[in-house]
This record gives structure tokens, C-alpha cells and sequence, in this order.
């Protein structure tokens, strides 16, 4: 067994209404950063998983994803980091 | 009649779901722990209104793992009568019990307020004592109470009149502003495909002593009176 | 027991000591009681106990003054929450306390964790939280740091009571140069409890455990009561957070626990840690029972590793409570915590040797003779002297303020002062707090008090927060006893007999002549008015070092006023209701116009002596009031407060926003007087009914000594203010007079809503 | 000007307390998962920022996050990636 380090990000499934993403969006307009667009505000999770590879990792941490950390009807996620502890 | 209320960790609309049977109706109401597998006998089960696991993560999430909640399921697979409100309505979606999802209200603020709805299926065990599109006066408090669902949900869930109330405008809500969280097609309430889970982000157990300001939640409770016990 | 220095340790040096807020006096005051040196943890457990915020040195004098008891007062204050009988064996615990500074560095934590605190105060009474309020200040909303603040406050507030479950029910919010940089945040709680399970937090019983209860210790906060030092202990400083997160998720495990182990019969006390954490929470509990205790911090529950005693003891982690169980129950106290996925741990016990004593393992830390700790405490009497700049602004008079040519227009004012955020609706503030949660709230926020019914009776409890800070400025005695008159009235227009205030005094520094003045003058000024209305004080708190860099806040005696409402059917709203009704005034119009909100809104002016007040006439005033609700004569009830005549009527109009009300009023009996001294002047003890009896109200009042005047007729659907003053004829659309006053302040937000609604949506609780 | 893709992580402060992420570890050992531990949940935010050149946005994204996107008082941010869109 060892100890990985993972990293998940969870995002509103595109297409749907993403208010906080627009809400981001206008107030760093408001602040005076014009150039910016298309904000998109997720979850972004870190965990430490003891897992004997890190393939075992990343199919525990897919098995988490699927069952807790994204509500499939809303949300798709994507596992960006799984690295040795 | 027993109504039996879930007690999940961070329910605070247990409560008054418990009062609301034995005040309104003087049936019987008992609480259901979340932790046991027993429903006691309900033959109505509410979810009630509160932050389970405080929302972490998801309004919801969390709690539909709870022991009790195999129970429930079990219970609405037989046809039992299941009511599920505010975050009891979150715990149903993530539940699988109803389909969609509650998303952060659109103006990304928690909303208290007495808000209109429109029935729009007086047809339900759940409504029976309602006409038909019949304008009621219920109280909101969520911060997560937008409906979402993809399009082919949407239209099946109208076209079998599983939406039961939408938000409607009335004389307290400007035409404009009377959907109050960015609900998709104005949509407050649903039942299951069998009709036996209601699930609303209203609270009609808030609503059932005129003295608190609106009776209109008290025909739900009459209604599931009448169809359970007949 | 010798006590001996950890290893690690700093040495005590005048500096070390100066940085503990510690002054010679009372370091030698230290040294003496100890007849040694003390060691750091001594020391640290000194500054925190004899800290202001814990010890109330600067007030504690004065507070002894004020009148704690009647028949029905059942905890005076001494205790986490004071406690007054309403019948049939009930009683309600209530409470007010200010989060202001952490507010400022950290709105929506500050503000989140103050409601936790005020909680936590009431329920280790053994009573149910059934009701939350609040009284807020902030600067001028034109600033975007003072919205960003207003927002996250409110966000906290809300967040924090919503998700334990309990409504939060009333306050108010006051915005004014005046508290730029220093907002004020004070949250009230109202619990409800059978007299018989009134709870005490008095340590008692040699050989009773002591037992930690709730969340762990982390090293959050320890700055918070004591000082701010940024080198204290070497490594992990640079990191030690300042802010403490609350998590109301835990709280609402926490509250059903505590309250089941009270009527458990397994304890014997219980105490929340809240400033200065365990320190204070042992050391009061043992000082009240004087016993004393020992505890050894190796056993207290932890977040991180390697936490000294000192971090221990001084934490202010959120959402934790000091238990004293009986011996040989703490099995069932870890099972009824258990059974709320809390945990508990025994760190303690307390012991027949009159000490206060702290080990690690074997080593002993800290230890102190009894409970002189807690009352050696010095207390300090400083030089009161009003400040001159006060004095001349007093003296000046209103009347020779020119009136600006807009004013031309009386109706230009009066929608000037509706959008004045001060006056104008919080409907945006209280929308986002779930009110109506526990099926209890008979009327919300939005009234002149709520009023929450007590289940099983036809009884309800009236609850309001009130003070204006300008008024105590300008005169602070007066303003004091305005504070105390206006809460009661207000409780009073709901249809409750006023009994009892909890309060929160925000002064500046004490240690200025003219802020202590202030303080010292305020509280009589409230001795007096609760004396007058028999309302005694059953607890409160107090915030100083309210300052910002261009001097003090306004000074803020936040009162928060418990009545009863004896009937449900005595229940009284300030909205006009039917087509028909007279309109009538309760008191008397006056030519005043000091320290009102028409001088600083349209004038920017803050002049002139605050309106006189006859505490003799507020107390008859609201006897024929109540009489007139209970004789069944009264349709509708609100008092005239900040904005004057004008604004009361026009809120009695369109306060129901679903249901505008036009009106046609006659003051020509005033004519004589300054118009906009009658319009828009603050005079106190006035009420506006509306009534279908004009007759039987006006011989109440004339019974009671009250003066009384139909002053016109409500016109349902006129959609029109029709004022008539002598010759004088004024017309204004209700509708436009309600866009201004339910629109002011969600305009103004809009601006930069969104800016707030980011850093704020991602806050933890939502 | 062109426009690049940023990610940026707003994470709690460490030694805050961090009530979600505790929550979330405790579910995920209810549900089975034992070999999880110190999940910490944080916010993932996607833009796009228009700019002269990668340093320029990168520039832009951490006044972005100093001004608006973390809390000084109680988070850390990192910028994840910068990449032309
Ligand atoms: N302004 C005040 N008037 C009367 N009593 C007060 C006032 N301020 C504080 N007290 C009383 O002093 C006691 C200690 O208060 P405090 O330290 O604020 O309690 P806590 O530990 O709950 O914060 C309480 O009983 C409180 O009611
Ligand atoms: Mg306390």
C-alpha cells in the first residue's frame, strides 16, 4: 500500500445555467478586467487515497467520483492529478 | 394515519413536519432516526427541510447514503406515499427517487419569502383537495432550489403531469420576478413516474396555521389523509 | 504543587508581558497572587481572563448599577444567558453579544461565528433556541468595501442561523459614516426552556469529571481575546490563522446533544468556549461554584499535532462546550454524544484543593489559588470628561439650518429620507434568513417587533433590537434612555408588555475621557429607563475599542428587549388594513429636529439636542396602547421612530407591499409648527394606530393621560398620500413612495452585487 | 492580443478549519472507501483572458485572484495552467 495524492475537479455540465460562472465573470468586469470571459466555477477537490498502484488510485478515485463527488444529472469531473504522497 | 419524519444529521424541517400531521390533522407523527432501519409503521414518510451534512458538497449528497434512506426507497418501490421537502426534495434527486437535480438558486442567494404556486395537477395523492390550477400562497427557504433537468426529462415530466406546482406570479410577485431560485420552466414541485414521491422546495408544513399567515399547505396534508386512509 | 516551566517556553520579559495586554500594575497584581513568577502559560491564561473582553475592567463598576431583578427575573446576569419566567412553568433564556472585530477582518466568519456564540450562550441554559435577531452598523453604503462588508455579514448571519434551524426573526441595520471601519455586528438569541430545566454553568461535586464536548482544538483564534503577537511561538506562526471558521453543521449536532444531556440527568454543568476558550469556560464554572479544578491538556481533543497547553487552553475553535458530568455517568454522556457523531473526551476533574491548575501528563503548567483568578481581576473607574466638539454640536440649533431649495417640495424629502438606506426596507437583509423555520413566527422581520408564539399556549413572546447611536452621540444619557423607550414601544405596537433587555454597549476606547463619559452616562441613562418601564437588565455584553482611524464609533448601547404578548389575539401589525379606518396619533408633535435623520440625510448635519424624552409618558403611552390592543380596538399599530411623522405614515401605507393603502391625513392641528420639524422631526412617544373605533381609542388614551388625535382615514384604493396642513395640500402616488422604499437598498446592491456574490458563494455553507 | 485558457485553484487556508472536507472524508469511509484521508475541497475556475502574452495573463489571473477570486483572510490560490485557448 501506498499513499497518493489526488487531485478532482467537478464542473456544472456545459450547456447548463453556470450563475456563479457569470457572476465571476461580471464582477471582474465591474473590477476593471475587461478581458476576460466564458468563467466557469467548479469544485476542486484533494485527497490523499492508500491505494496499491496508481492505477488502484485512480479506479478508487473514479469509483468516488461516481458514487459522491459528482452528481451526474449536473456535473461532469475529471481527475487531474494522482501522484505518490 | 402515522406520518414518519427522518431525522437526518442537520434536518431542521423535521420539526415542524412532525408537528404539522398531529396540529393540522391530529393523526400521528413519529420520528424516524437515520441511522436505523425502521420506519415504525409510517404509512407516509417525510424528508424534511434542514442542511443534512450541513450541504457539504452537494445539498443532498450525503444524506441519501443513510441507513434509513434503503428503508424509504423500499417504501416509495411499494408505493408508498413519500413527501420530500426542501432538502428532503434534494435527498430524493440525489436519491434516485426523482429524477433532476436542485442547483444553486440563480441569484446565488438563500431566499425566505411566501411565495405563489400554481397547481397544476390536482390529480395526485398528494393534491386532491386542490383544484386545478388553483393559485396557493406557501413559504420558501432554500438556497439551492433551482430544478434542473435535461429537455427530455423536462417535456416527459410534462407531458405526464408529474409537474405539480410551478412558481406563478401572484400580487406579492412581479410578473418578472416570481420564480424565485431560476427553477427551469417554473417548476416548485414533482411526483415520481408512479405518483407516490412529491418532491417541492415550498414548505407546506410551514403553511398550515393561518395564524404563521397561510392555511394553503393544509389541503397537501388533508389530501394525503383522505387518498392514504381511503 | 510545584509548578514548573515547559521546555520550549519563552521567558518572561516586560516585553512579553506588555505584548499580553498586561499593564505593571496588574503584572505585580499577578506576581503577588502568585507570591512567584508566572510561567507563559500562566501568563497567557492571565491576559485572556483579565482581557477586557473577559473581565470587563472598564465597566463592571458601572454595570453594577444596573436594575437586575422582578418577580420574574430567574437569572439575573452572572450567568451565559439571563432567564425570565412567562407562565405555566416556562421561562425564556435570552442573550445579545458583538462580533465586531472579527467582523471587520472577516465578515462572513466573523459574522457566521457570532451567531454560533450567541447560540451556544443559551443553549447550555437548557433552553431550545427559538428565535435570532441581530443590530447591525456599517458605514456609508456608497463605499464598495463597506458593501462587500454589509453583503458578507448578512451572508453569515444568514448562513450560520439558517442551516442550524433557528429563525432569525428581527433586528435592524444602520448605516452611518460614523462606523466606517468599524462595523458592528451584535446577534441576540431567544431559547425557550420548562423553568425546571434551567441549567446552570456552576462546576460543583469533588470528583466530577470534567469532559471537552464537540469540535476539536485547533490552533484558530488564539489571538482572539488576549493580544496579537506575531512571534510567539517560533515555527508555524507566520500561518496561525486569525479568523475562526464556524460550521453550523456541527453546531446543530452540538445543540441537540448538549440539550439531551442536560435533561439527561447526567451533568452537572455546561459552558460553551467562546472567548478564551477552555480557560475561561473552566475558570468561570469553578469560580461560580468555587471548587477547584484540574485540567490536563494532553487528554483535550486536538486538530493538529504538537499543540501546547498554551494553544489549548487559549483557543477559540468554534462549536465546542465544557461539561461537568457526575462521576460515574460518563459513559452515557460519550454515548449521548455518540449517538450525534460527537465526540467527548475527560480532560478533567474537580478537586476539594481551592486551585485552578493546569498539567501536562505529569507536569504542572499552570496553577492558581482558587477562584481569585477570575475576581482579582482590577476594575478601573477612568476620568470621564464630555468632549468639547459634542458639547458645541449639541448646543447648536436645527431651526437655523437653511432648508435647501428642493425642499420646497415636502414630498422630495420625505422620498429622499424612504431611500435612505438607514430607513428605507431590509427587506434584502431578511430575505436571505429563513424566518419562518420552527413554525413559530407569528409576525418576521419587517414589523416594528416580532413576535414568536409559544407552542401550547395562547401566549406569545415580542422581541426587538434598537439604539440609535446618533442620539447617544449628541447626548448620550438620553440617548440611552431613547434606546430603552424605543425598544419597549416597539414591543409594545406588537401587542407585548415589555419585561426585560439584554444589552450590548459598542463604545470606543474607555481609556479616552470622552469615550468614557459616554459609557458612564449611557448606562444610567439606561439604569434610569429600566427602572421607569420596569424592564430590568438580565445580562448583555460589552464591546470597546470600537475605533476607527478618524475616532470612536458612534457610541452604541444596543438594547434588546423580551415582552409578552398575552393572547395571540392581541397580535398587532404596522400596516393599515381596511378601506375606512381612522388613522389616529398617539402623543404629541414637537418642533424638534436635533440628531434626526432628515438633518444627516438631507443636511449632513449631526446637530442639535436628540428629541427630550418623559420616560413617565413612554410608560403611560404604552399602557393605553395595550389597553387600546386588548380592548380590541386597534387595527394597526407602529411607532414613529427614525424619519419622523411623515415617513411612519407612509410606512403604515405600503409596508405590505402586496397590499398598498392610500390615506388622507389632517395635521393642520400643527400648523403652527415648522413643517419640517413636524414632517420629518424625531419627537419621541408617539404611535400610529388605525382603528375602526376612533372613539373608544381616543377615551382610552384620554384615561390614561395620553394625548390622542384622528388624524385621518385610511383610503384603500385611493393609491394616494393625501396630506392636508392648514392651506398646505400635498398629493403623492403610494406606489412611487413604495418603489423608493422597497427599492433603495437592492439598487444599491446591484451595483457591485455580483463582486460579493462571488467571494461569498463559495463560502464553505452554501 | 490573444486569448489564454487559465485554471485556477482556490483551496482553505491550512490549519483553518475545513468543515466540508471533513465531512466528505467521513462519508467517503461510510460508504467504504477507508483508505481516504485530508480531503480538502476547494473551487476550480476556468477563464479565458485575453492578454499580450502568457506572462501577461499570468499576471492578470493573480490580481484576478488577489482582488476577487480567493479570500485573503481564510484561502490559498494557485494558478494551474495557463495555455493559449
Ligand atoms: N452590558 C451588560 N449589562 C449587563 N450585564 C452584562 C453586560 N455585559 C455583560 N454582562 C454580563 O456579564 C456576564 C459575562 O458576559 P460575557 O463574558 O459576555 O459572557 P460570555 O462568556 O457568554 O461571552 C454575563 O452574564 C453578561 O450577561
Ligand atoms: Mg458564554
Amino acid at each position: 500500500m501506498s499513499r497518493f495524492k489526488v487531485a478532482v475537479q467537478v464542473v456544472p455540465r456545459r450547456g447548463l445555467l453556470d450563475p456563479q460562472g457569470k457572476a465571476v465573470a461580471d464582477a471582474l468586469h465591474t473590477l476593471g478586467f475587461g478581458g476576460v470571459s466564458s468563467v466557469h466555477v467548479g469544485r476542486h477537490l484533494v485527497l490523499d487515497v492508500d491505494a496499491s498502484s496508481e492505477a488502484d488510485a485512480r479506479k478508487l478515485t473514479r469509483q468516488m467520483c461516481e458514487r459522491l463527488l459528482a452528481n451526474p444529472v449536473t456535473e461532469d469531473f475529471e481527475i487531474a492529478t494522482v501522484a505518490p504522497a | 394515519m402515522k406520518f414518519g419524519i427522518v431525522t437526518f444529521p442537520g434536518s431542521n424541517g423535521d420539526y415542524d413536519a412532525y408537528r404539522a400531521p398531529i396540529d393540522a390533522l391530529a393523526e400521528e407523527s413519529v420520528y424516524l432516526w437515520h441511522k436505523d432501519h425502521d420506519l415504525q409503521g409510517a404509512d407516509v414518510v417525510i424528508l424534511p427541510g434542514g442542511f443534512s451534512y450541513g450541504d457539504y458538497l452537494r445539498p443532498g449528497a450525503i444524506a441519501r447514503f443513510s441507513p434509513i434512506m434503503q428503508e424509504v426507497t423500499a417504501h416509495a418501490r411499494r408505493g408508498g406515499p413519500v413527501l420530500a421537502i426542501c432538502n428532503g426534495f434534494q435527498i430524493a434527486c440525489e436519491a434516485g427517487l426523482l429524477p433532476g437535480a436542485l442547483q444553486r438558486n440563480a441569484s446565488l442567494k438563500f431566499v425566505c419569502a411566501p411565495i405563489a404556486l400554481r397547481v397544476e395537477n390536482a390529480d395526485t395523492i398528494f393534491t386532491s383537495r386542490y383544484d386545478a390550477r388553483q393559485l396557493i400562497t406557501v413559504p420558501i427557504a432554500h438556497g439551492d432550489g433551482r430544478y434542473s433537468a435535461d429537455e427530455e426529462t423536462l417535456d416527459r415530466l410534462e407531458g405526464e403531469g408529474q409537474v405539480v406546482f410551478r412558481y406563478a406570479p401572484d400580487r406579492l410577485q412581479a410578473a418578472e420576478a416570481y420564480n424565485p431560485n431560476g427553477s427551469m420552466r417554473d417548476i416548485a414541485g414533482i411526483v415520481s413516474t408512479e405518483g407516490n414521491v412529491l418532491g417541492m422546495m415550498p414548505h407546506p408544513e410551514r403553511a398550515v396555521d393561518p395564524v404563521l399567515g397561510s392555511a394553503d399547505g393544509l389541503a397537501l396534508f388533508e389530501s394525503i389523509l383522505q387518498r392514504v386512509a381511503a | 504543587m510545584t509548578v514548573t516551566a515547559r521546555p520550549g517556553d519563552p521567558t518572561i520579559t516586560p516585553a512579553l508581558v506588555a505584548e499580553h495586554g498586561l499593564t505593571t500594575d496588574e503584572y505585580d497584581r499577578l506576581v503577588a497572587m502568585l507570591g512567584r513568577t508566572p510561567t507563559f502559560t500562566e501568563l497567557g491564561i492571565v491576559s485572556a481572563l483579565w482581557s477586557e473582553h473577559c473581565s470587563y475592567k472598564h465597566s463592571r463598576p458601572l454595570l453594577k448599577t444596573l436594575p437586575t431583578k422582578a418577580p420574574y427575573v430567574l437569572q439575573g446576569p452572572g450567568e451565559n444567558a439571563g432567564v425570565i419566567a412567562i407562565g405555566d412553568g416556562l421561562a425564556v433564556a435570552f442573550k445579545i453579544e458583538s462580533h465586531n472585530h472579527p467582523s471587520a477582518v472577516e465578515p462572513y466568519q466573523g459574522a457566521a461565528t457570532g451567531v454560533g456564540g450567541i447560540l451556544r450562550d443559551v443553549f447550555t441554559m437548557g433552553a431550545r433556541p427559538i428565535a435570532l435577531l441581530n443590530s447591525l452598523r456599517f458605514g456609508s453604503l456608497d463605499s464598495a468595501r463597506v458593501r462587500y462588508l454589509f453583503a458578507g455579514v448578512v451572508k453569515g448571519i444568514g448562513d450560520y442561523g439558517n442551516c442550524v434551524g433557528i429563525p432569525t426573526v428581527a433586528g435592524e441595520v444602520v448605516f452611518d459614516p460614523a462606523y466606517e471601519g468599524n462595523p458592528l455586528v451584535n446577534a441576540m438569541c431567544v431559547g425557550l426552556l420548562k423553568e425546571e430545566e434551567l441549567m446552570r454553568a456552576v462546576a460543583e461535586g469533588v470528583g466530577n469529571p470534567i469532559i471537552a464536548v464537540g469540535a476539536r482544538t485547533g490552533r484558530d483564534g488564539i489571538h482572539g481575546a488576549s493580544f496579537a503577537s506575531e512571534d510567539l511561538s517560533e515555527a508555524s506562526d507566520a500561518k496561525r490563522p486569525r479568523v475562526q471558521v464556524g460550521d453550523p453543521f456541527t453546531e446543530k449536532l452540538l445543540l441537540e446533544a448538549s440539550l439531551e444531556l442536560i435533561r439527561s440527568g447526567h451533568i452537572v454543568a455546561i459552558q460553551d468556549m467562546g472567548a478564551a476558550g477552555l480557560t475561561s469556560s473552566s475558570a468561570e464554572m469553578a469560580a461560580r461554584g468555587d471548587v477547584g479544578v484540574v485540567i490536563d491538556t494532553l487528554k483535550v481533543p486536538a486538530r493538529e499535532e504538537g499543540m501546547t497547553p498554551y494553544e489549548l487552553l487559549l483557543s477559540e475553535s468554534q462549536e465546542r462546550m465544557l461539561v461537568v458530568a457526575k462521576a460515574g455517568h460518563e459513559e452515557e454522556v460519550v454515548g449521548i454524544l455518540q449517538k450525534w457523531d460527537l465526540t467527548a473526551a475527560v480532560i478533567g476533574e474537580v478537586i476539594a484543593e481551592p486551585v485552578y491548575r493546569v498539567v501536562e501528563g505529569d507536569r504542572v503548567v499552570a496553577e492558581f489559588p482558587g477562584i481569585r483568578l477570575v475576581t482579582d481581576c482590577p476594575t478601573y473607574e477612568p476620568e470621564a470628561r464630555e468632549s468639547a466638539d459634542v458639547k458645541s454640536r449639541r448646543a447648536r440649533d436645527p431651526h437655523a439650518i437653511p432648508e435647501r431649495a428642493e425642499e420646497a417640495d415636502p414630498l422630495w424629502t420625505l422620498e429622499r429620507l424612504l431611500l435612505s438606506p438607514t430607513i428605507a426596507s431590509k427587506r434584502w437583509v431578511y430575505q436571505q434568513y429563513d424566518h419562518t423555520v420552527r413554525t413559530g413566527t407569528v409576525i418576521g422581520p419587517g414589523g416594528d417587533a416580532a413576535v414568536v408564539r409559544i407552542r401550547g399556549t395562547d401566549r406569545a413572546i415580542a422581541l426587538k433590537t434598537d439604539c440609535n447611536g446618533r442620539y447617544v452621540f449628541l447626548d448620550p444619557r438620553v440617548g440611552a434612555q431613547i434606546a430603552v423607550a424605543e425598544a419597549a414601544r416597539n414591543v409594545a405596537c406588537v401587542g407585548g408588555r415589555p419585561m426585560a433587555i439584554t444589552n450590548n454597549l459598542n463604545f470606543g476606547n474607555p481609556k479616552k475621557p470622552e469615550v468614557y463619559h459616554q459609557l458612564r452616562e449611557a448606562v444610567a441613562g439606561m439604569r434610569e429607563a429600566c427602572e421607569a418601564l420596569g424592564t430590568p437588565v438580565t445580562g448583555g455584553n460589552v464591546s470597546l475599542y470600537n475605533e476607527n482611524p478618524t475616532g470612536a464609533v458612534y457610541p452604541t448601547p444596543v438594547i434588546g428587549m423580551v415582552g409578552l404578548v398575552e393572547s395571540l389575539a392581541h397580535v398587532t401589525r404596522a400596516a393599515f388594513t381596511t378601506d375606512g379606518d381612522a388613522i389616529v396619533l398617539l402623543g404629541d408633535n414637537t418642533d424638534e429636529l436635533g440628531g434626526s435623520e432628515y438633518l444627516q440625510r438631507i443636511h449632513d448635519e449631526v446637530i442639535g439636542a436628540p428629541p427630550r424624552i418623559d420616560l413617565r409618558a413612554e410608560q403611560a403611552l404604552i399602557d393605553v396602547l395595550l389597553e387600546a390592543i386588548r380592548a380590541g380596538t386597534v387595527r394597526s399599530a407602529h411607532d414613529v421612530s427614525d424619519g419622523g411623522l411623515a415617513v411612519a405614515i407612509a410606512e403604515c401605507m405600503m409596508m405590505d407591499r402586496g397590499r398598498l393603502m392610500g390615506a388622507q391625513v389632517d395635521l393642520s392641528p400643527w400648523k403652527a409648527l415648522p413643517l419640517r420639524a413636524l414632517l420629518f422631526g424625531e419627537a419621541q412617544g408617539r404611535v400610529i394606530v388605525s382603528t375602526p373605533d376612533a372613539a373608544a381609542v381616543l377615551a382610552i388614551a384620554s384615561r390614561g393621560g395620553v394625548k390622542a388625535t384622528a388624524i385621518g382615514t385610511v383610503r384603500a384604493s385611493s393609491g394616494l398620500l393625501e396630506m392636508t396642513i392648514g392651506s398646505r395640500k400635498l398629493r403623492a402616488s403610494v406606489g412611487s413612495l413604495a418603489d423608493a422604499y422597497h427599492e433603495a437598498i437592492p439598487r444599491i446592491m446591484q451595483r457591485t452585487a455580483s463582486a460579493q456574490d462571488v467571494a461569498l458563494a463559495s463560502d464553505s455553507v452554501v
